[in-house]
């Protein structure tokens, strides 16, 4: 749809020649999920994504355990954004309890948050250069990313699947000497990131393979209802950070990067600058947060709702936004709980950005998109 | 002309690399060193004490076999099974004592959250694997054991580089 | 016959009991005073513009909760995009109710042009008909599908007539989504669609 | 244990191994002892010293050295010798290993971790060893439909055809198997043979991936021989040559980079995309044809067609550094052979060895240019592997325009170069050489 | 460079048959000593990404550059040929070189032309 056929394509006989390819699941270049593709030599007709590999039920699952107990659960989507899938359900529980919060406690969420968003971005990066075949940007930003987890395991006791936010704050204070931990490591984090810029970034390959593969222009993006860097990178400022700032964001100064090409390229460049970004909002709020007080309410076992009521809450993900519907019906167990994730909706991107692409550009289009199978298959 | 200085920066930041240190974690060898004795809970303030939730420990005096734990891991990985223990444990009148599975367990630590008697803690202990299912089940006599850990290793900033020192 | 149902339902709801939505609803009603200025603008609107054939769900700050009929909820997607400059749909939900007998597919709408839209959700609520014995595609569950109004609805339309069942009239491209290829189960998110073990 | 391999057994594993010792032995004493019996027969034994050579004598012989160094260096001086051990299949297989090795541990470094580190006890030097053994203990899967004879014998022509480029190399003077006067052309020919064994392995395994290779491979390598020979034109025209061994020597006193830089570095770029190495991998892409026209390969098989691989990768090293770099020429680092070695023999306190009139089995030039020539190569081959770590996949379009569009040009650019520099006599008869 | 028997290039030939002689037992060893189980015919199917493979491997596959191929055929023998002029070129005089270069122009010229036309049509 926004890419034209090349006219050779309209002979009448064209059918004969189309090679139908099943990208995946088991295939190095499509994470867990199957893109049918169908090609044309070196040019794709028709793209038909088949997500479901890994879809478990969570929100069925979600029925059966109370508000605190689906928490391991729900963040099981997305293990490298853990916080931030989280974040949302947390949000709205305390919604629909009508917890409030103390500071500190948001605070360490806001840091959790914007580590973990680096810790996904970092993952997606490694894969966007592997699928771009440049090992070195598989290696680098996978080891680099240790750093960060190491601060979250110190913070959170685990590396990868947290679970430490739970409705009224998180589940434990920071551990002594971390805020000067994590600034070392934030800022040695910044200067390695900013030398990616030499060997991916400005690399003139790189940008030859890139630039103007897939573009998704303003119109589009927001007709499709895409989100985060997808969006951002056609042109369209909206940062949940911003626009609806949820616990400290509003006490923050968060800068958005928005591009205006909405090519690959750009959709690969807003991470990085995201990661950027992040480290600054770490910094803030480490100078910001009190140093001292709680960091949980306590609640009672098995809390509940007050009879039939909705919430619909919003983060800002690694990804983009991503919301949670809640339905409570006044028992410990919430009656619908519905995750709006960001992958979902930027799936519906990908046939209209892969049709008359050239084969060569189906990793790079595919993935730059945001996509992370398990989480659109929750 | 931008496309040959682009390529030369990008061989000469690859080469400057070579120079850097190696930043893997040799893991048999180096064990990272984790903050604390592991994931403890305070039920008085509701707070926990951050630490690695790694395998449980369970305090035999305190333990009274409510089995609340039990329930909090029903809903999460129904990992944690009561089971009967002897007489010796003057505490537990109902002589019931958590076994855990490590083949299910997920480490969430909402047990040791669970736990209002200070009997549930998590240790620093990660290396659980076993050649058999069995032996991923710990009963209560195995989890009364404090791990040994010598995990010394903690990442090293220098100019040359990030390493596990 | 079916449709003859639904439109009872959901339109004159007085006397059909649903227990559940309506005591949240009425209570933030009641209390006039509170609601947010804005928000009670947009609501206004759509008021204004379809009479009772809406009914606001609530108003609270940033969200507004519009409960319409099945025949007028592609009108009233139709007039929130064009005349109230919301451009696309985040998240389309079904809520199972088999107390009523019915299955609620909710639209969460949101705008990326208009920026003082920015932070608002409109929460367009829909009600189908629902089947004890569904046979998904064949059966009165049906609903009018608003992928020609926000293009962004067609995976999730997808993915709700596979987890429940309802079939979107009009919709290009109905095809199983996430579940595998032989599932030949109960819809997953409906309520009597039980878990093993629990 | 039956936890890590449920099917494996020790005893099964045993057998195996007798198995195959009985039949070795059993197809040796069967076959093996009655042909050397009828080649003894058939044939007539040398007479030396006046005495015919019995068995017994040829030990003798092993056991000293005044006697067993002449057969040697008779040895050395045949072809046999050149093709299996030294400017041949030997000394290519031991750089490619080395290349291997070296493109492995370099690579680790570069992406800031270890690389292979275990085996062997200093830093994962026997992997490679280890890998072999894998490999040629991995199961062969031949795909259903596939082509059989051709699927088998790709890899094997692969190697083949890659040998049979190092046979076109000058390492030393003197020292190339085949000394032909028409050396590049026969070069050319070879290379002209890879693009058609990658297309019938491609083609032979009936499967889409590696098909979409396979043509990928044809396109890139078909089209990147232009260049390729264009580039290397400006070097012939200086020389006024086609045997790389004169081509080599001419260049004693300046390496023809220095006047050709043009040129050497379109003959680079070729060879990356030749060698199908990053940038220019296209048909191994494996994020879009899973590992391009490899997928269907298998076991030792796939071990073959990267054997092959490497031998190419160093065929190609050295073709650069005979045709740019000055091949064997450089300064004289090696020391004589010492003399008195030949004279008195070793004298290591009661023990006495020698002396050894035939000793000096290999001049001190050869010695020297040999080892000018590895370096030269080993340098090269860093070059060649570096390029993997920095840059990403180029893609096919792009890929034949830069070959067709920019070294095409580059190449001509080359050409009237290598003209001005003759015609404006600072090269050539009257010139600097 | 005259008169050089095709004999010379035996060693090429023979290098060709060792490295075969030399690899071709590495398959046959690594044929018997490595299992073969044919209990799963699945196992034998080309590779498809985990699914059922579908159609044929070897169909009618169009590639979109196809031009250049033909460009090859043409411009490969004009390439070698400038070789035969490239060797002697120190010896021959340095008129010989016009016609070269309005050889060299005219090549030039062509494949000009032909890379235009295939820019022009991206599909064949």
């Amino acid at each position: 749809m926004t890419n034209e056929l090349p006219p050779g394509l309209a002979l009448r006989k064209v059918d004969e020649r189309i090679m139908t390819l099943n990208v995946g699941p088991q295939h190095p270049g499509s994470g867990h999920m199957r893109i049918i593709v169908q090609i044309d030599g070196d040019y794709i007709v028709a793209c038909d994504p088949d997500p479901g590999y890994v879809h478990r039920g969570e929100e069925k699952m979600a029925e059966y355990r109370n508000y605190i107990l689906n928490i391991p659960h729900l963040e099981r989507p997305v293990i490298h954004d853990s916080c931030n899938v989280l974040y949302p359900y947390v949000l709205g529980v305390e919604e629909l309890l009508g917890i409030e919060v103390p500071e500190r406690a948001k605070y360490v969420r806001v840091i959790a948050s914007e580590l973990n968003r680096c810790i996904y971005i970092m993952y997606w990066l490694a894969i966007y250069g592997i699928f771009l075949g440049h090992s070195t940007m598989f290696m680098w930003p996978a080891g680099d990313r240790e750093l960060l987890i190491d601060l979250m395991e110190k913070m959170t006791g685990a590396r990868v699947t947290h679970a430490h936010f739970v409705p009224g704050g998180v589940r434990n204070d920071l551990p002594p000497n971390f805020e000067d931990v994590c600034l070392r490591h934030v800022n040695y984090f910044e200067k390695r990131i900013k030398e990616y810029a030499a060997v991916f970034y400005d690399n003139p390959i790189l940008i030859a393979r890139t630039r103007d593969t897939g573009v998704l222009s303003r119109q589009d993006a927001i007709r499709f209802g895409t989100t985060g860097s997808v969006l951002r990178a056609s042109g369209v400022d909206y940062d949940l950070r911003k626009k609806e700032p949820y616990d400290v964001y509003d006490e923050l100064d968060v800068h958005t990067n928005v591009m205006k090409e909405g090519d690959s390229y750009a959709r690969s460049r807003i991470p990085w600058l995201d990661m950027l970004e992040s480290c600054n909002i770490i910094r803030q709020a480490l100078q910001k947060m009190p140093k001292s007080g709680s960091v949980r309410v306590k609640l009672k076992p098995n809390p509940k709702g007050k009879g039939f009521d909705t919430v619909y809450k919003r983060v800002e993900s690694g990804r983009g936004s991503l919301g949670c519907y809640i339905v409570s019906d006044g028992k410990p167990e919430p009656y619908r709980v519905k995750l709006s994730v960001p992958s979902f909706r930027n799936l519906v991107a990908l046939p209209n950005l892969l049709r008359g692409e050239k084969l060569g550009n189906m990793p790079s289009v595919y993935w730059s998109l945001n996509y992370w199978p398990v989480e659109a298959d929750r | 002309m931008g496309t040959a200085t682009g390529i030369i920066r990008a061989l000469n930041s690859g080469i400057k690399h070579i120079a850097l240190k190696r930043f893997t974690l040799r893991y048999p060898e180096e064990k990272l060193k984790f903050v604390g004795d592991g994931y403890q809970f305070d039920p008085s303030t509701g707070v926990g004490i951050a630490g690695l939730k790694g395998r449980h420990m369970l305090f035999h005096d305190h333990c009274t076999g409510c089995q609340l734990c039990s329930i909090a891991c029903e809903g999460v990985a129904e990992a944690i099974a009561m089971v009967k223990v002897p007489e010796e444990q003057t505490q537990n009148k109902k002589s019931i004592m958590p076994q855990i599975d490590y083949g299910k367990c997920v480490f969430c630590g909402l047990c040791v959250d669970a736990c209002p008697f200070y009997a549930l803690y998590m240790t620093n202990d990660y290396e659980l694997s076993s050649f058999s299912k069995e032996g991923l089940i710990y009963t209560p006599a195995q989890l009364q054991v404090k791990p040994y850990v010598a995990q010394d290793s903690e990442i090293q900033i220098s100019d040359r580089g990030a390493t596990h020192g | 016959m079916s449709s003859d149902v639904k439109t009872t339902t959901v339109d004159s709801k007085p006397e059909v009991k649903s227990p559940p939505p309506k005591p949240a609803a009425k209570k933030t009603e009641e209390k006039p005073v509170e609601l947010p200025a804005f928000e009670k603008s947009i609501s206004d609107k759509i008021i204004e513009k379809f009479g009772d054939k809406v009914e606001v769900g609530f108003v609270k700050e940033d969200r507004i909760r519009i409960n319409v009929g099945k025949e007028d909820v592609h009108n009233v997607a139709e007039f929130i995009r064009d005349g109230l400059n919301y451009d696309h749909v985040e998240s389309v939900s079904g809520v199972d109710y088999p107390q009523d007998n019915e299955i609620e597919v909710v639209y969460h709408i949101g705008s990326y042009s208009d920026s003082s839209l920015a932070r608002q959700i409109l929460v367009l609520a829909t009600r189908a008909q629902r089947e004890t014995n569904p046979i998904p595609g064949n059966d009165a569950t049906k609903l009018p599908t608003l992928r020609d109004v926000f293009y962004s609805v067609e995976f999730h339309e997808r993915e709700v007539f596979e987890m429940l069942g309802v079939f979107f009239e009009g919709h290009p491209d109905n095809r199983r989504l996430l579940l595998p290829e032989d599932w030949a189960d109960l819809p997953p998110l409906r309520k009597d669609f039980a878990i093993k073990g629990r | 244990m039956s936890a890590i391999a449920p099917n494996f057994k020790l005893s099964e594993f045993i057998k195996s191994l007798l198995d195959n010792i009985f039949w070795i032995i059993l197809i040796v004493v069967l076959i093996g002892l009655p042909a050397i019996m009828m080649i003894l027969f058939v044939i007539e034994m040398p007479v030396i010293d006046g005495e015919l050579l019995t068995p017994f004598l040829a030990l003798t012989w092993l056991a000293d050295p005044s006697r067993i160094l002449p057969v040697v260096k008779a040895f050395m001086a045949t072809d046999i010798f050149r093709v299996m051990a030294f400017p041949g299949f030997g000394f290519a297989a031991l750089l490619a290993a080395g290349t291997i090795f070296v493109e492995r541990k370099m690579m680790a470094k570069l992406q800031l971790r270890v690389g292979p580190f275990y085996c062997g006890k200093v830093e994962g030097i026997l992997q490679l060893m280890g890998d072999g053994l894998k490999l040629i203990s991995k199961e062969i899967i031949i795909p259903a439909k596939a082509d059989k004879p051709i699927f088998w014998a790709a890899p094997v022509l692969f190697v083949a055809t890659a040998a049979a480029f190092v046979a076109f190399i000058p390492v030393a003077p003197g020292w190339v198997v085949a000394d032909v006067e028409l050396g590049l052309l026969g070069v050319f020919a070879v290379i002209g043979f890879f693009p058609i064994i990658t297309i019938l392995s491609a083609w032979s395994a009936n499967s889409k991936f590696p098909f979409i290779g396979g043509i990928r491979a044809l396109f890139q390598m078909v089209s990147f021989e232009i260049p390729l020979i264009l580039s290397l034109l400006g070097v012939v025209m200086l020389t006024g040559s086609l045997n790389l061994s004169e081509i080599a020597a001419s260049q004693s006193s300046f390496p023809w980079i220095v006047f050709l830089p043009v040129g050497a570095i379109v003959f680079f770029i070729t060879m990356l995309a030749e060698l199908e190495r990053i940038p220019f991998d296209l048909p191994e892409a494996e994020s879009e044809i899973v590992a391009g026209w490899l997928t269907e390969l298998s076991g030792m098989m796939y071990g073959l067609v990267q054997l092959g691989t490497y031998l190419k990768l160093y065929a190609f090293a050295g073709l650069f550094v005979v045709l740019f770099l000055g091949g064997w020429n450089g300064p004289m680092v090696v020391p004589p052979f010492p003399a008195e070695l030949l004279e008195k023999g070793i004298e290591m306190g009661p023990i006495t060895a020698g002396p050894f009139p035939g000793l000096p089995l290999f001049t001190q030039e050869m010695l020297n240019g040999a080892l000018w020539f590895v370096l030269k190569t080993v340098t090269v081959i860093f070059f060649i592997i570096l390029p993997r770590g920095v840059f990403p996949r180029i893609r096919v379009d792009m890929l034949l325009n830069l070959g067709w569009t920019k070294l095409i040009g580059l190449a001509f650019v080359n050409i009237f170069i290598a003209l001005g520099l003759l015609y404006a006599g600072v090269l050539g008869p009257g010139g600097l050489q | 460079m005259v008169g050089e028997l095709a004999g010379n290039y035996s060693t090429v030939v023979l290098m060709f048959g060792f490295a075969m002689a030399a690899m071709a037992p590495a398959l046959v060893i690594s044929r018997m000593i490595s299992p073969r189980k044919k209990s799963n015919p699945v196992k034998f199917l080309p590779m498809e990404c985990g699914q059922v493979p579908t159609g044929e491997g070897r169909t009618h596959f169009m590639m979109q550059y196809y031009p250049y191929i033909l460009m090859f055929v043409v411009f490969d023998v004009m390439a070698i040929f400038l070789y035969a002029w490239g060797s002697v070129l120190l010896e021959v005089p340095k008129i010989a070189t016009l016609p070269m270069l309005g050889f060299l122009a005219i090549m030039f010229g062509a494949m000009a032309f032909a890379l235009y036309q295939s820019g022009r049509r991206r599909i064949w």
